[in-house]
């Protein structure tokens, strides 16, 4: 795991987008992922806190190429409308 | 009024969701764990499902079809009134206004509950079966607003996902899921479960109340971001509802209690089915306008004020 | 046979089961909270514990000798047996086949319970200090399963860590810690207690099978990665084992509900002490084998066929 | 004496306590999630507070204004006792001496359920409004070891931060919260609850303290850190503080249920209430000191030993 | 969020410090944040646990200059006394 | 905590292994750990999800060399038959 260099993504988004998360960013070339359970605010504040089930994050260790495809995918499909952000390390 | 208005405040569930609330004012450090809030919900849906499932088994179709019947046409009815009053008099946009419209048509499971133990609790119990009209009335109301807003161009979300998401919702699974388990058992074959999910209920409730009462005083706090019209929203559009609803169940022959628990879940704002179908239908709608005005305004009054007008109401229809 | 299979499928407890799997099979959002779960699960074995303890302190030791006896018996026996099946006719490597001993020769206390419930359902209740043969069951066969194991070869994990891990895994501390609680404190001395431990049981059982079911149905998901076999020995395993438990119930003089009972637990595979003990006591093994079967094959099987079969099988031989 | 011993280590709360100990010790995977003890807590603060609400609601103002008046007086002294004891005797800095004075002034509620349980267990049952004397007995310590520390010298806490923290704390708003809902919903109003308020109450409590058992022997570990002297203190503050609230509830007039409960009230130490305040009014202090005291020493000590203790001086004394 | 330079700030805390510290980010130019439950040991190990709330994790993604302002807010303000600490990445 | 050059060690492993984890990190050098509950996928899968108890995240901010260590303990001790990964940042 350590050998190649690798890329931290981590998405923290809506908790219903967590299923569509998980399969894309294995689509997109991931082989493994971990959720963690998390509440936040941010600039739009789409989730309803507990209501909605607050938010996720889901970190995956990817080689560069497939973190710019993930940071990408999200970008595009999310950002506009959904309570979502993405960063790699 | 007053006596039944005292009845419903001073009953333990009503004061519960205001303790919650203070507690909240105050800045205390309570908090309900998250999974003891989705323990209570599946708990209540669950429990509210077997109990009418149980009611069904007993009860005669032809008694039940006219009050389902009426859930329907209200569920179909009360979206589109919605919608047009937040176009025309709240000049509101066609996707914020559909999806406030989604939440007003649909029904809150919550405000079921309480009107139905304050219903009791004013010794006017409501029928059996009313639980399978919180199934009837939580679906329409959500398609019906999805048509309106996918009829008027483009939309980011999906259609099919969105009604997906109310079908298989956990709502929905837990309330039809109980009825059928409640209905194949029956009377005795759910007596070993009864303890647990009869004995608990108004306790649980009351617990969750307490949750509910500080999710609503956080959401008041967004009060100022949704302006003066969707308070007055929030407050008349269950009035009109409720009233409707209360007409419409004298109508189909249910009792004073039935027809003013009927009127309490027509005026109620879903959050929890309606939220997450608009979330995926309708993801550029404003969610600090539809849980606000749910959660922060029409909960809180359904609660205090709104469940007492609709006994009364329906005492006077009667 | 078809009405005990009714009275089963017809109970709250099997319906919750089948109502989780098909929550997960129309991808419903419903969530159990892990804390939930584990709540449940620390709630079951303190209060079988509890139980059993009561009635253990009110039977003479003469008529629970026999019984233990059987069961101790059986919990050596079986998991050499299914070491052997696995190896001859599976063609499956030592250490997987020792870790699938394990598991189908342990026992799973939610198989026990439902069958307990389903008994009591069915009009033939098993004795009271049943509680006690889980205790003595769950143990032996893992011990037995690393034996056969460490008997072979160089092995990654550790043979005392195992052993610890299963003596003072939680199952075996609630349910004896409950079991000593119950035997001390006696029938008057749990009075207190009971609203809580016996009258919440059943409906809790619901809820804890609503959130088995939905395990089972995911586990399902994994079916294709563990081979036809092994699908085979995960309905023909519990089905020998479950004949066994019903005979040996009846020659130590077991009535019918507990005889069958007693065949349930046998039949049954473990999937919490077990999998537990042998992630570290052969972490070389691969868990998708043992936990899909156990879980994903065995426990549906047991909750919807096995349990009303060894109801009847119980009462032919009586 | 040995009888009331016996009563008390026997009744399953206690059991359950030891249980959970004993599950550490052993190093069991045993774990009770967080929200369960977070859910426990609050389901037995509010349970309290209604129950005696219920019981204010029918009691004359006169027949409780001795108790709470002894309280608040204990309240107010027992501190400055600790205080000076830490300081003389054990030669401890002020501010760790104010830490636990706070600490030992204020009360565990924990402590007076499982007094409340195990003195009616023993067949002299307290008076229905103590709980209200819990919340009197909550506040006053906390503010005067408050008051002793930062009347001397700079503070890096707020002083003022620390009482709203007190004030709006979970465990007073629940307990004053519940208790006006209960006063106000009377015995009727409250029926409808108190199957899960009432009924559940022991079983929950059982929960409740076979975590308790397991967060007091993590504890135990940290024993070394704290010195002997620490330890003295936590066996022996209990017992003067216990004589204490025993000879006062004789002197107010209260049962020898009473009088007992009342001494294991003084005697408890706080571990919910004032570590929360100091951690905000005296962050300085260390934590080490007054939690290991508090839950490693002074708990168990009260669980097993002390409430019966305080048991028999109550029978002499009456 | 990914064009211009940003640090992740991470605080870990006794819980109490948890609403002072989500106002203090924001005061000094968070626009979001993301709170965990977590549990630890450290050096000082004022959390008394589950009894007290264990500890939050708050990770907050800013400009660098923001970054500074925080971690120095903190350790100034809390590192003495208190269960926390910060680090930036 | 900032001034010396500092890694932070992020375990990821199924949850029986926790406090053996633990009690590595600490034998090898680190002074404190942040432990979180989280839940995940990989190439090996050996957790049986809530049954096991999901899997725990641990880190621990470490001096390089500390770093070093643990990250090889883990890899060696348990790569091979047990859910783990290791990452150093
Ligand atoms: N600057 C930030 N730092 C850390 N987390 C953030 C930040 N902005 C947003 N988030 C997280 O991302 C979620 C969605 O953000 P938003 O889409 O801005 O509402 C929030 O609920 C936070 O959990
Ligand atoms: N070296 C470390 N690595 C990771 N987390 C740490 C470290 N030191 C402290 N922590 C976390 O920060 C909290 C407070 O630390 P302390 O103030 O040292 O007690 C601890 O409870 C841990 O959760
Ligand atoms: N590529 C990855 N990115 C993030 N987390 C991972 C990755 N691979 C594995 N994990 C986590 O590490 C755990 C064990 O991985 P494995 O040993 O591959 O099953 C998984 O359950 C995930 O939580
Ligand atoms: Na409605
Ligand atoms: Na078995
Ligand atoms: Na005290």
């Amino acid at each position: 795991m350590q050998t190649v260099p690798h890329r931290l993504v981590t998405i923290i988004a809506e908790r219903h987008l967590r299923d569509k998360l998980v399969d894309a960013v294995h689509r997109l070339g991931a082989t493994g992922h971990t959720l963690t359970d998390v509440a936040g605010e941010g600039s739009r504040n789409a989730g309803g806190g507990r209501i909605t089930g607050a938010n996720i994050k889901l970190e995956t260790i990817v080689a560069p190429a497939v973190a710019e495809g993930i940071a990408e995918h999200v970008a595009e499909r999310y950002f506009q409308h959904h309570s979502v952000i993405v960063y790699v390390q | 009024m007053l006596d039944v208005l005292l009845a419903s405040l001073l009953s333990p569930v009503v004061l519960a969701f205001v303790l919650g609330a203070l507690a909240v004012v105050v800045k205390s450090d309570l908090e309900i764990p998250a999974p003891l809030y989705k323990t209570l919900s599946i708990y209540l849906l669950l429990a509210i499902g077997l109990k009418g499932g149980v009611a069904l088994s007993t009860t005669p179709m032809a008694e039940v079809a006219g009050p389902v019947g009426a859930a329907f046409a209200l569920g179909i009815l009360t979206p589109i009134l919605a919608y047009g009053l937040l176009r025309r008099l709240g000049r509101m946009d066609r996707t914020n206004a559909a999806a406030l419209a989604a939440h007003y048509g649909s029904v809150s499971a919550v405000t079921f509950i309480a009107a139905q133990s304050v219903a009791a609790f004013a010794g006017t119990p409501s029928e059996g079966f009313m639980p399978a009209l919180v199934a009837v009335l939580e679906v329409p109301a959500i398609v019906v607003a999805l048509l309106i807003a996918y009829a008027r161009g483009e939309r980011a979300g999906s259609w099919r996902e969105a009604l997906m998401e109310v079908a298989t919702g956990q709502s929905i699974i837990l309330l039809v899921g109980g009825m059928t388990i409640g209905w194949i058992a029956g009377e005795e074959g759910t007596a070993s479960v009864s303890p647990f999910f009869v004995g608990g209920f108004q306790g649980a409730l009351t617990l969750f109340l307490l949750d509910m009462g500080m999710t609503a005083a956080r959401r008041l706090r967004d009060l100022r971001d949704v302006g003066a019209f969707l308070i007055g929203f929030g407050i008349g559009m269950p009035i009109i509802n409720g009233a409707l609803g209360v007409w419409a169940g004298q109508m189909v022959g249910l009792s004073v209690g039935g027809a003013a628990v009927l009127g309490a879940m027509v005026s109620s704002a879903s959050f929890i089915a309606a939220p997450a179908a608009i979330r995926v239908g309708l993801p550029e709608a404003n969610p600090a306008y539809y849980l606000t005005a749910a959660l922060g305004i029409t909960l809180p009054f359904n609660l205090t004020l709104g469940i007492p007008l609709y006994l009364t109401l329906a005492g006077w229809l009667a």
